[in-house]
């Protein structure tokens, strides 16, 4: 065991977290604005936009993997653009692992935001208006503490599903150590070479670091609700 | 001088809402039964619900207009509306609810606050969260937030609902006080017959979402006008009639044939009398009918007697209330006549 | 000890169809596809499922008792392990077929690369995990030109699978990649081959070996039309397929 | 194109609806019943149980799919229990499938629903109770009506992953045509073998299917949300 | 005979409940102010809050026991609570609202349904959700639903404080019908004097988590026994005083010296007037004060003044109500002088 970690690289411990982390902050964001979007819209667009929010779920990693290839390859258009006239290169780099795990863990976000979103009574949204509280202010201040057991709920997920994520992030942005193996591919690597014992090391890291930062987030989100629920 | 402006119609479901009004006064009352659409034609004013069609004017503000196409934000009204309901924000403080409608800085914020705090009765409660609150303290809360918003105009909807009655007569005031000084309208809507009478100049009476009367609220108590305004002016004694002759007609529901000062007009469809009003008489004269004693009521001040005609088993019961004082047992002295003086009689419109 | 498993089946095909299971390595998935359906036209009792699969969980399924009749792996490794472990018959393991190892680039790309040698003078690589065949293979190329060293100071792109390899330079992902020859042709669309590894680089050959798996209170039937199977897969008119589609008969 | 639709076989599509519809359904129950438990626990307990129902989600797939095969497999004590007492057999098997489109997807189930059950106003169950109101019928029809956003949200998320499972069914169940492969299998394997066009079909009919299903969970479900709600 | 007994304790943050009671009576009354802690006694019975220690029995059927460690469930407590926020369940219309707590078969159901639909207003709203009904509206469904289950006790919070007062008295009228077939108990929480006065016949009055009086209604209207039972009652007019012999004392608010018809022993620190009780004198006679006018308030039947010592401003306004018969304008003959009648004088223990 000792001498199992001495020639451990940890760096995928690094790329994961800096992955699962970036790729949380981005996926709240970014999941909160369209789930807001979607409430403001007609019956017909919210059934459409719905369900292309949730397709990157319905995919296996991989296809979505190899879709974001086919969009950012340095061999297709937008690639090339954003490569040749930005230096934005998504392809096996670091960058990309967190697209590849925004893209698969995005619907999460979205959808448990939404469904919080549309258990808020809209009368306390009214009466926000009507004291002249700005919409953003209303939005962050209101809506959002109400919506605060979805909105937590969404960021865990979506950070496990960043942090566990294999198929896609292998597919957009490799497998390199040290540049962007991450932990989930590095025991998939490890898994697939017969080393059950590194494996498992890197298994129980993932575990650990998934229980700290969901305690965390538990934390930090039971400041904004009121009285911890407990039903009898 | 304040103008506001409204004439709007709504659907809402069955529901059909067609208000048109003018108020130029510092206090508006708004009496209605319930479900007649008090509360929706405050929603449109702040802007909560956007009628079908209309205008909503406030001091030449445009809030509404379905023809210009111009519907201003709620945030952009400057109204403050007091929901039925409270409408706290669930995750905000009392502090925090309170604050949350003022503009200005930080040192004017904590000053404001405490100033509605104190003003409100709330005490240390600052650091709690509505759902820790009593029924009571949640309205004092929503109260004190529209307050602290300094609005152009002040719509309250029920707004003592929960209050005990001592705490009523105290922020009756101190609300009496604050009003004075606002230079701006007010609406009021409330069951309380007093807290209308105490609080509105003018009154405007709803019905199955249209306005029935609108007028001065004495104006109005004294003579409703028509049926329902009677009824929510608190009128107990409603009868239909036949028109005798001008200044004579039969209360068909109560079976007595009634001399009135008024002149009965062909509108003229029902008649009504304030039990108050009633008087008692020893025997037969003038607008008096002898009466059965059914059962009676008692208050903390006064009792309220039921009778009926003893001629006509089938006719509609009839309040009288009179005062305590003059009664120590309340049964003794029951009167065998009640008189139906003329000058009380309200010739009512349906 | 009553079967289920056979029961479902037994209801749902005819009484007389035999079902074999067959693990193979995803690499052989479309040569054996077209190998099932000649197979069937001659034995249509013979009900062929194949588990298609990476070589390695292939193997460990096995190993934790899946229902398994006939072993078709990528690595002599892996069918050695088992057999160590005597989960294969004894005599019956045929080294079938050999592949080629070769180094790709995306096509029409300029690289410096000429051959194995010149390797290092690419930018990144695309290469299979340790251990997986293909990776151990490429390693093992390297190890014999003595730069090894040098190439795993490279930047490199570890693909768990031959896939993701041929995907990495195929999407120009990566500079060069290694795969096998018949993955190289499988995309000879997008990809095209720098080289082929000679023989004399490689320690052992490549050999897809193709085994019966030793089962428990097995039933004479499956067994025999598995041991029929693999008599098939020897045959040439098997192996002709086989070399359709690049494989190369040991 | 029409070639290539004669030479496939069908039996993926049918495999895959079969396994997502069971799964969810499994799921379904399942997550809700976990929410519920964990609603009524201690907040300790809540942490822990909390951390354990996400973790499928945060193993990459793979992993998961090893666990189980570890627990189930004819070699370790609860497959040969299973196996041989009760003639309940996972590996390689369509249950397989199902257990392993459930465990992945179960986080989603489970976390979607005790979002919502948490924004419910305690009052209106304490109402019902007060009715004398059995506990299963508050909660079928006070608390789950209430909380229908965030269970639709859950079972859309949990269909959605557990019909593009990839991972976890191929470690456990195989793959194994028409027994076991879903098309999310099929797409892998046809990559893989580099027939792409074959593997676009997969992907656009499991799109096909997707929404569908989203569609007719979508409609399901409004009948029981009071009125369509849509911020203005 | 149906008893009910309460005896608990319990701690919500700041606010500490200490009560305990019995009940036989049909009806009893809670009064108190705002945040006294009446809707938590209430909770406490339904069974919603779990006291911290003490005992609570219905009919001999223990609901709980710290002792012995019962805590029925909510459910097997048959208690019918009227919530003050209504509590209505959002997704279901009103005719399920009113049918969640029937128990029997469906044709019973819809009987019993319907009945409740007709008792209470309701009809043309059956299919309707809570949010598209009125303030009013909700609290009536509130009461269907409570009635329509049949409890073996009623307890209602505040039942009429959304309602109109034409529908309140028609309300009223069913209520005590319903009440009288009704063989429970019930309890009613109100800040409306009247109506504590006409559905109650025992009273129990709180103070801040604790019963500071409790008797029958009448008697505690006309004799309050404590200051804040002479608040909630109603009394506008309460002042410290200083006890000068066994019959007369020393309004130190009003600085009025008074003589009293019953003793003033060692506990009484108030006295009190209602604001009715007050006479008014042309010249200076026992128990008078010589008042200066400070302004008025009307309401219908109503005049209220507000008074002040005419020799020291430092003292407490005075409140005088009086019917407004007797007057055609109100500004009209300004008493110089007011009487505290020594009948009337209320003598309070703080
Ligand atoms: N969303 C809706 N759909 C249909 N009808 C509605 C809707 N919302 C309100 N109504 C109806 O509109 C009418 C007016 O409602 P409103 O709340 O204005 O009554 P109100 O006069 O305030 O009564 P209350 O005194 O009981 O509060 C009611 O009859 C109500 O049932
Ligand atoms: N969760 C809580 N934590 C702390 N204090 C609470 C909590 N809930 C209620 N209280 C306090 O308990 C007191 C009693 O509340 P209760 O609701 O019984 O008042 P109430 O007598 O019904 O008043 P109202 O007439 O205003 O409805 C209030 O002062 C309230 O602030
Ligand atoms: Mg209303
Ligand atoms: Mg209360």
């Amino acid at each position: 065991m000792d001498e199992m970690l001495k020639t451990i690289d940890f760096s995928p411990l690094i790329i994961s977290l800096k992955t699962g982390i970036v790729s949380t902050i981005i996926g709240f964001f970014l999941g909160i604005y369209a789930a807001y979007s979607v409430m403001k819209v007609s019956k017909r667009m919210k059934w459409v936009l719905d369900s292309i929010f949730t397709l990157p779920l319905v995919l296996p990693p991989t296809v979505s993997g190899f879709l974001l290839l086919m969009l950012f390859s340095l061999k297709r258009p937008l690639g090339k653009l954003l490569y040749f006239n930005f230096n934005i290169k998504f392809v096996q780099t670091w960058p990309g692992c967190v697209i590849a795990a925004c893209v698969i863990a995005f619907p999460l976000m979205y959808r448990n935001t939404r469904a919080a979103f549309e258990q808020i009574d809209l009368t306390i949204i009214y009466a926000a208006r009507t004291l002249g509280m700005p919409d953003f202010k209303i939005f962050w201040k209101v809506i959002m503490p109400m919506a605060a057991p979805g909105i937590l709920s969404g960021t865990i997920l979506t950070f496990a599903r960043s942090i566990g994520e294999y198929g896609a992030t292998s597919m957009l942005a490799g497998n390199i150590l040290g540049k962007t193996q991450t932990i989930a591919l590095a025991i998939a690597l490890e898994s697939a070479s017969g080393r059950y014992n590194k494996a498992g090391f890197w298994v129980i890291l993932i575990l650990i670091v998934s229980f700290i930062i969901i305690t965390v987030l538990n934390k930090v989100s039971s400041r904004y609700s009121v009285v911890g629920k407990r039903w009898r | 001088m304040i103008v506001l402006e409204v004439d709007i119609k709504k659907k809402m479901g069955s529901f059909n809402l067609k208000v048109s009004f003018q108020s130029t006064c510092k206090c508006m009352g708004i009496l209605g039964a319930s479900g007649s659409g008090k509360s929706m034609i405050l929603k449109c004013i702040a802007g909560i619900v956007e009628p079908d069609e209309g205008r909503i004017v406030l001091n030449g503000e445009v809030f509404f207009d379905s023809n210009d196409k111009i519907n201003k934000s709620p945030q952009n009204r400057k109204v403050g509306y007091l929901f039925q309901n409270y409408a706290l924000f669930p995750t905000m403080t009392v502090l925090e609810n309170i604050k949350t409608g003022i503009k200005g800085n930080k040192e004017y914020k904590r000053e404001l606050v405490k100033e509605q705090v104190r003003l409100f009765h709330l005490e240390g409660l600052e650091k709690r969260y509505p759902e820790q609150l009593s029924g009571g303290q949640q309205q004092r809360v929503a109260l004190a937030r529209i307050m602290a918003y300094r609005p152009q105009i002040i719509m309250l909807d029920e707004p003592f609902s929960a209050i005990d009655s001592f705490l009523k007569d105290i922020l009756h005031k101190e609300l009496l006080e604050i009003l004075k000084n606002f230079n701006g309208n007010s609406i009021l809507v409330s069951h309380s017959r007093d807290e209308v009478f105490k609080f509105c100049n003018s009154l405007t009476i709803m019905d199955e979402g249209r306005i029935t009367v609108c007028g001065r609220t004495k104006d109005l108590f004294n003579n409703p006008l028509r049926v329902n305004a009677a009824k929510v002016t608190g009128c107990k004694n409603i009868s239909k009639i036949r028109k005798v002759n001008n200044y004579e007609l039969e209360a068909l529901e109560w079976g007595v044939l009634l001399k009135t000062n008024q002149v009965i007009t062909e509108k003229i469809t029902h008649v009504g009398i304030r039990a108050r009003h009633l008087l008692t008489v020893d025997q037969k004269k003038e607008n008096t009918m002898k009466v059965d004693f059914l059962h009676y009521a008692e208050s903390p001040f006064d009792v309220q007697y039921m009778f009926r005609n003893s001629m006509n088993d089938l006719t509609k019961e009839i309040w009288w209330i009179t005062s305590k004082k003059q009664f120590h047992t309340i049964l003794q002295d029951i009167p065998k006549y009640i008189q139906f003086p003329a000058e009380r009689l309200m010739l009512l419109e349906s | 000890k009553p079967d289920t498993e056979q029961t479902i089946e037994d209801k749902s095909n005819n009484n007389d169809m035999t079902d074999l299971n067959i693990f193979i390595g995803a690499g052989l998935k479309n040569s054996m596809e077209e190998i099932k359906l000649l197979y069937n036209k001659k034995n249509p009792a013979v009900n062929i499922l194949f588990n298609a699969d990476s070589s390695g969980k292939l193997q460990l399924q096995i190993e934790e008792g899946a229902e398994c009749d006939l072993f078709f792996p990528a690595s002599i490794d892996k069918m050695q392990a088992l057999e160590e472990k005597g989960l294969i018959k004894n005599d019956s393991v045929i080294n079938l077929l050999t592949n080629k190892v070769v180094l790709i680039k995306p096509k029409g790309e300029k690289t410096a690369v000429t051959g194995f040698e010149t390797i290092t003078k690419a930018k990144n690589i695309a290469l299979a995990g340790e251990e997986v065949p293909i990776g151990e293979y490429s390693r093992e190329i390297f190890k014999n030109l003595g730069i090894f060293d040098d190439v795993m100071h490279m930047e490199i792109n570890q693909g768990a699978n031959v896939t993701e390899v041929l995907t990495s330079v195929s999407e120009k992902s990566n500079e060069i990649g290694v795969v096998y020859a018949t993955d190289a042709k499988i995309a000879s669309k997008s990809v095209e081959i720098i080289a082929t590894a000679s023989e004399g680089l490689l320690d052992n050959p490549i050999i897809y070996p193709v085994g019966l798996v030793k089962k428990e209170n097995a039933d004479v039937k499956k067994t025999e039309a598995a041991k029929d199977f693999l008599q098939f897969l020897v045959s040439d008119e098997a192996v002709e397929i086989f070399e359709d589609f690049g494989f190369i008969k040991k």
